[in-house]
């Protein structure tokens, strides 16, 4: 390795961490990305400077076939799409591993040549490799609906068939550090941990794979990481950790973001505890609903163009009404349109939400009444529901049972989407359930309604 | 039962003393117009309400006598007289206080007359837009904010001026359904300390959703349909007491307290009224049924102890345009109810909204 | 040199931590697909092991397709990255030509 | 001047109809009682600010005969007959009206009566404490705003409700004085759509401080001590051009423009009037000096093209407690000034405020 | 070097990283900074451990003699005497790194048998350490008074003399990277670096010194950093290049707080630009006003016990009484009392400060007349001025010839700290210049005062 | 060995750089304070070229001082960052005994 391509190195993997950088905040974050990709560019072509290369068609069949089955595919996916690809992308670059370190295993005559660590990195390498191949692909299956989305178990064989293959394969890897030289021995740590990968993935719910593929992904990182020990090549070390490093972190950030905890996940997976596969953070319902967190409606928000506020007796309750008042300010800041749509009896009282929203000096053109609200709403980007229950609910128009049939309603499921702040799942003044909570496009913020709209406001001045 | 020929609708004057609002506005004579009604007007019946007669022309009405239209819409509770001027057969639809008017009630089933009052309509989701005893109920404790700020020689909002600092009235409104809620929005909007109280529980969050403070006296007595119930003697001595107490504090008093078709329960006794500072006043919406206040005299302003004790009977109608206007579209919806869209009466009897809406007729009826 | 490449590995770690220490829950995914793309670096690895002259026709092919792997992971990572990031910044030009139309 | 014995201070008796303010309350007593000086109430002064006798007797005040005491404390001006209770060398500190009341200053002059009008007293910093005419127009805004909201046949605030949507009452202050500040401050607590307008352009900054929108007719006229000139023949005439148009969008106008010394401007025109809406409320505060309306009667209520025409004279008696309390504090904070420390009389004729206070008595002065 | 010591040595550098990352808050700050003091130990335990080191004596002599004098100093230094110790702190370490460099020139006859970049390292590493130490002992003359706080120049002949002095030190580099090994010629390396840290920083004026001092630490830290590459040490080199980096963007952010910029600073060291010594952006006055930051003024109501707010006409106009009541709920939240101090004729009209506090629902117990607050005034840690200033204004006390003389007056003074929230130094409704702004005690926040106290608002949510 | 060590370097900085992206005020002083004791490091270079046997009197000499400097630098350091601290720490404990006195 030449001074000069390891300065190359260094350079594309100062790219990687600056564009990464610009990744987690909205603004910079195409930026960011083509920043990596051209540290990424000058890795490559470090690489191919180095001394004594060769094999040079070969290489170029590679990119080539990589280049003609990846770029059609990243481009033509749909958007709805875009969850399997990356799992997709993140499996291939595991099996990648996995491959390079099954030749590693073959040319060296099983690591003969080589001292002990660069053993353990490489087998380390094609584990996590194999693992997250195959449970990418999994994953992929599961997604694109290849497999069914719902949870497959082998029943109480699960949790002692997932620990024999993890025993299997290190067993492999240990013989092979050991001395051992079979190539079967490669192929059972492979197959093993390949195996490992499909059978911890299946178990998992659709609600819960995108918590997995992150996951996948922070381990396809670390098998890069040992890879490059592998190979002494800092750009793979540097890139695979910090790839490992970040993506853990942001495998628990979604995490939580979703209400669940990894290792409940992976047990569910690993066929231990009962956890089951929706989500929803402590509905009390069994139906599922989406939770969504007070940063994700502010990003929602500043990236509309029209958005509507519906206030009912929970903002009352809450005395929200200063705070709401500072967040449509500071959306207003952003250019964005805020109206508030006032339904006749929103509130308790026969003008209850007038009252508040004057006490905090909404200007009263910004009010509008319901019909012209439910002619608003389809021009809306977000709805953003603040303790209203009843007001909002379509059972009104559809259900001839329901107490409150008749009572015209806020239209607000005619907008893109639909965000409810609420403390629970808990019925309104008319005492029944609200489909609009379960409606696909709708994301529920549970909490105070001060408390969730003051958090809204801080995260929108981050924004 | 359904009538032939699309209905005409008549508005007549209101012949109650004081009574400034009308049962119909200009905006929904064109609403009626619309399913072929005929809106027949007594001249000179928006006159109170700053409606002159060519408005409604315009809009669509013809003055005429609309004492004899198949649909007759009133504001306050008709007199037997008025009763008399009615065509057997005829639709008609006001408060009607079918709980108090016994006799005026029996009077309407004699003449042939299907009645409907809004004060019977249940309270119900579907039925809020007509839910006229709410529209009007808002107007009053609105008013009666304000003639208890008039009233009061103080300030409602505190100050710090150059001339030294007056701190905030404090006011109490007992009773919080919807005057009463009303009331302490607008004496908290005036910058005044409000508190309320009520019995029924639940009522404590919805006063303070509205900002103002709950006075708790440990006294539950909740009833059916979202009303309260009356107070058993021990629990009404009890409430007296514990209320005489707390009152002294404060400036203003507004009471609302009522219990359906009962006489109001008294809340401020004599001894309380003593125990407040001069000059403090009582607003006592209660009057019609009794008062809650015991010195009350319903009707009349008075001073006992150095205390104002106001007890306006209709203070809707010191707001007659926007009262009228909220009232007329509580009867338009509910009007629509019972006119099917050729403007043909279609009552239907099942609908739980009418069946308790009428107070004369339905036994007699046409079915 | 194993040390010195500890070293290297432990502060990288620490760059990954630091960096993604709180990112907005809607940036989850295009940054999760993102590090994804960026360890399409293994592709290094298939390039090095291949480039110095792997013999035999099975590693031939296993490098091939590592390398393929590695390539699709590349690009397809950024490809997709950066269409999931458009979306952040369509909307304030669509913005603006609205105000224009006014 | 300076007098051998602590002062005797009269509290007397408002003869004026509807005058129920009084100059002094109980609090006040005690404070002056410190100094040494006598304070004699005639009876019944306190009654209509709800102060009986008892309360001033229990801060140290005694009964008798308030007229004759070395100084007379009074709210409105007095009547010739009032001046002739007086004893020579009395001092009389109250509104006296030197601009207008000429008869009575001349009376006071040859009745050898030292007279300080608190509405001459200079409006600079130092002197805010004593600043009637601040403390009694703040009350007088307050009230005017409530008076247009019961006036008004419609709510201020905008409300939606199940029976329609009330849009808020559309209020618009003529002068932004005090008085239209605090107009304009009571008029948005109650939910209205207040704007403002005044001569005098850095006003602007103050009406939006209080939340109020700023109507700009683009005439400006500063005058001298912060108080506004008169218009020229062609810029009123312009002005009431610009304002004829703008009135007719409002609901209610509450005027409060004046000049000192002169005739209050007429800003409202008979045409405005006209164009207004039926039911429509103007208050106007300027009666006294004439008015701001062309249809204004002073001291009545009238209809005029179906809008109510308030022009009350005496605002601040009808909050008779807070009105006298602020009151009486300004009255004290210039009896100190012109009373050393043992209660005797020492007026330096050098201060700015007692001189520029000083109405009669100065030129035949003891000094 | 054995393994295990660069294995202690990673600890010690993560331990480094991990404390300064606690470092950043206030609330792990503590914690943070014995964290990195125990990586400290880690590292000087594991070098004892190398293999074949000796001179113990005189190990144990240097140690005890340091320990000697720093400890002492440190525990008895005086709170206001801080940034000095700091600033001496700082010049021993550059010191130390300088001598390192010397004897490294010595015991290697000129970097004879070295390879040519641990002679670049070295010659830096001594560069900068040695400007580092003289410059900061000059840093701690003048911040001890032992130097005239003012700018000392040369006058004219300032910029010429240290670009010779630069193009000496740097010649003499040049001279033994080349292969020179005069003993005269290291000495003129250092001596000639010395000379310029006493010429850049002696024309610096005291407002300016704790971003010199911030710099020069940052500098120490990259000739650490340098003698970690000469020495091929990891824990130096990560230690020293971490301050080095960490200390260039906490320059970079002191001298923005301080409205002042870095090159600016330097230059004014250097003999350029004529940017004065004074503190404070922007003040329309002559005479100095200390300007604060939202953070700062967060930070100070955050540990307080008793905050007073005196609104007056400016919060009107800026209607910012909901910011302000959301910050008092924040700070009442952190249990502290927040009071509010009405003057009788704040803004201008009889009650103006009621109407708007009622409508942000401030509640009326909290609302202190003139002589209640006068008696608050002397138990608040800070008395929060929010566009107020004539009823703030002292002359009405002391000025008989002022226009405002005999009014009563609100004695912000008495408490123990004033900020001011207003845009300018211009003055209020009686046109008159206020002494509070100039007091000791008082800093001036400077913007609208909505804006400010949202600012406040945001900072104290960080908190 | 230098290439590794360049990599380590540019970590280390960035690393630094993402740390203190963003801190009050008022912390930085004692954080100030606290990156200085780190770079009293330098102490280690003082440690191994004197104990790896440094000879000659002025060579040990100039050591010692410089290893006393590296230790003044140190203790004294991370001493006085934690009594700056301490400001921060005691508050709330004064607070609280406060209250009890009440
Ligand atoms: N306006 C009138 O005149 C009037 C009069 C009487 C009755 N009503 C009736 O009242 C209802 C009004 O509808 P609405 O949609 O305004 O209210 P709603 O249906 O009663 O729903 C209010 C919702 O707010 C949530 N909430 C309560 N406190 C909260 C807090 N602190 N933070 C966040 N959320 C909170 C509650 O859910 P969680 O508990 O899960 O938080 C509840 O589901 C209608 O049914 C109407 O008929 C109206
Ligand atoms: N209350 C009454 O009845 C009444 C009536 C008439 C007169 N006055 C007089 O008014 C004065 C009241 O004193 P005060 O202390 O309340 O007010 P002030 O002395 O007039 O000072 C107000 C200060 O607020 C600042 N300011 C204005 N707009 C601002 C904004 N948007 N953001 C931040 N700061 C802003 C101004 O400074 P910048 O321009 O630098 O920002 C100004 O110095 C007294 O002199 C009193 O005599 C009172
Ligand atoms: N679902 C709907 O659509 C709808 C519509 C309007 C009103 N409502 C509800 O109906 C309820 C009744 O409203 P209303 O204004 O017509 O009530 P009301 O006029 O019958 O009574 C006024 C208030 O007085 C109270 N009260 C009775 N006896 C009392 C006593 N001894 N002491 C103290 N308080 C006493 C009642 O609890 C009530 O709150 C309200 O709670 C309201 O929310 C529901
Ligand atoms: N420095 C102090 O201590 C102090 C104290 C109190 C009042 N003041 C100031 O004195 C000023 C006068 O107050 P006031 O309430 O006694 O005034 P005022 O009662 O004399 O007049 C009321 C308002 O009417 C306005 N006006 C006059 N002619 C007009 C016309 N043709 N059209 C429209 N508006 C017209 C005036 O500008 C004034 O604002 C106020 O600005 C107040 O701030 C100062």
């Amino acid at each position: 390795m030449t001074t000069f391509v390891s300065v190359l190195y260094i350079i594309a993997f100062s790219l990687f961490i600056y564009g990464l950088m610009g990744l987690t905040g909205p603004r910079t974050a195409v930026r960011g990305n083509w920043i990596a990709a051209v540290g990424m560019a000058i890795a490559v072509i470090a690489t191919l400077l180095l001394p004594g290369m060769g094999n040079w068609w070969l290489i170029a069949l590679g990119i080539v076939l990589g280049a003609v089955v990846g770029v059609p595919a990243a481009r033509r996916v749909k958007m709805t799409a875009m969850p399997q690809m990356v799992a997709l992308f993140n499996g291939v670059g595991g099996g990648a591993v996995a491959l390079i370190a099954w030749v590693e295993f073959r040319t060296t005559n099983g690591y003969d040549t080589e001292p002990l660590y660069v053993a353990i990195a490489s087998l380390f390498a094609a584990i996590v490799g194999s693992v997250s191949f195959w449970g990418s692909n999994i994953a992929f299956g599961k997604l694109q609906e290849l497999l069914s989305g719902r949870p497959i178990t082998v029943g109480r064989l699960q949790q002692p068939l997932n620990v024999a293959l993890v025993l299997a394969a290190v067993a492999c890897a240990v013989a092979i550090a050991a001395g051992g030289d079979s190539e079967w021995l490669i192929i059972g740590v492979l197959v093993a941990a390949g195996l490992l990968g499909v059978m911890v993935v299946l178990p998992i719910g659709g609600a819960d794979m995108p918590v997995v593929i992150s996951l996948l992904n922070a381990f396809t990182g670390l098998s890069a990481a040992a890879m490059g020990l592998a190979l002494d090549n800092t750009a793979l070390i540097v890139a695979g950790m910090i790839v490992g490093a970040s993506g853990s972190i942001l495998t628990n950030l979604m995490a939580k973001a979703m209400n669940r905890s990894i290792p409940a996940i992976v047990a569910g997976g690993f066929g231990g505890g009962g956890a089951g596969a929706a989500g929803g953070g402590g509905a009390a319902q069994d139906r599922p609903v989406r939770s969504t967190s007070a940063s994700d409606a502010a990003i929602q928000m500043a990236y509309a163009s029209k958005v509507m506020v519906v206030p009912g007796y929970g903002m009352a309750v809450a005395q929200a009404q200063h705070a709401v008042r500072e967040m449509a300010d500071l959306l207003e800041a952003k250019g964005i349109e805020v109206l508030y749509a006032i339904h006749p009896v929103a509130g308790r009282m026969p003008g209850h939400m007038n009252v508040l929203l004057a006490e905090a000096d909404v200007p009263y053109e910004s009010l509008k009444e319901m019909d012209e609200s439910n002619s608003q709403f389809p021009q809306a980007d977000v709805s953003l529901v603040i303790g209203a229950n009843d007001v909002t609910n379509p059972a009104a128009q559809s259900d001839p049972n329901s107490p409150i049939y008749g009572m015209p309603i806020l239209n607000v499921t005619s907008s893109r989407s639909v965000i409810v702040l609420k403390r629970s799942m808990s019925s309104g003044f008319a005492g029944i359930d609200n489909e609009l909570f379960y409606d696909p496009k709708t994301a529920m913020l549970f909490g105070d309604a001060k408390a969730s709209v003051s958090e809204i406001v801080e995260e929108l001045k981050n924004i | 039962m359904v009538t032939e020929t699309p209905l005409t609708i008549g508005v007549v004057k209101e012949t109650k003393p004081g009574e400034r609002r009308v049962a119909l506005v200009p905006k929904l004579v064109q609403r009626l117009a619309k399913r072929g009604l005929r809106v027949v007007l007594e001249p000179g019946a928006g006159a109170g309400a700053q409606l002159p007669d060519d408005l409604f022309v315009e809009a669509g009405a013809e003055t005429g006598d609309a004492w004899s239209a198949d649909v007759v819409l009133k504001v306050a509770p008709p007199s037997i007289a008025d009763i008399e001027r009615l065509k057997p057969g005829t639709v008609l639809i006001g408060f009607l206080a079918p709980l108090s008017n016994l006799d005026e009630i029996a009077a309407m089933r004699k003449a042939g007359i299907t009645a409907f009052a809004v004060e019977s309509i249940p309270r119900i989701s579907r039925a809020q837009a007509m839910d006229a005893l709410s529209s009007q109920a808002n107007v009053g404790g609105y008013r009666a904010a304000l003639l208890a700020a008039q009233r009061l020689p103080k300030f409602f909002p505190m100050l710090t001026t150059a001339a030294g600092t007056v701190p905030p009235a404090k006011v109490l409104v007992l009773g919080a359904g919807v005057a009463g809620l009303q009331a302490l929005a607008t004496a908290k909007r005036l910058g005044a300390q409000a508190t309320g109280y009520d019995v029924r529980p639940e009522v404590a969050e919805q006063v303070r959703s509205v900002g103002a403070q709950w006075l708790d006296l440990g006294i539950e007595a909740v009833g059916e349909g979202g009303y309260a119930r009356e107070l058993t003697e021990s629990e009404r001595a009890e409430q007296q007491r514990r209320l005489t107490e707390a009152i002294g504090g404060f400036d203003v008093v507004i009471t609302t307290a009522l219990v359906p078709g009962r006489k109001a329960p008294t809340l401020v006794t004599a001894e309380a009224v003593r125990g407040m500072r001069p000059g403090s006043v009582i607003v006592d919406m209660a009057g019609e049924t009794g008062g809650n206040c015991e010195l009350t005299e319903p009707g009349e302003d008075i001073v006992a102890h150095e205390v104002t004790i106001c007890s306006p009977l209709n203070l809707p109608a010191e707001m007659p345009v926007h009262a009228s206007e909220l009232y007329a579209r509580n009867l338009t919806e509910l009007l629509e109810l019972i006119v099917n869209d050729d403007g043909r009466l279609a009552i239907d009897f099942s609908d739980e909204v009418v069946a308790g809406a009428c107070v004369a007729g339905r036994a007699e009826g046409v079915e | 040199m194993l040390i010195e490449s500890l070293a290297v590995l432990v502060l990288a770690g620490f760059v990954g931590f630091t960096v993604i220490s709180k990112v907005p829950n809607t940036l989850h995914t295009p940054l999760m697909s993102g590090t994804n793309a960026i360890h399409g670096i293994v592709l290094l690895g298939g390039l090095i092991v291949l480039g110095h002259g792997a013999e035999g026709v099975l590693n031939k092919i296993l490098l091939v397709i590592a390398i393929a792997f590695g390539t699709i992971n590349v690009v397809g990572g950024f490809l997709v990255t950066d269409r999931m990031l458009a979306m952040f910044k369509a909307k304030p030009e669509q913005k603006a030509g609205k105000e224009v139309e006014k």
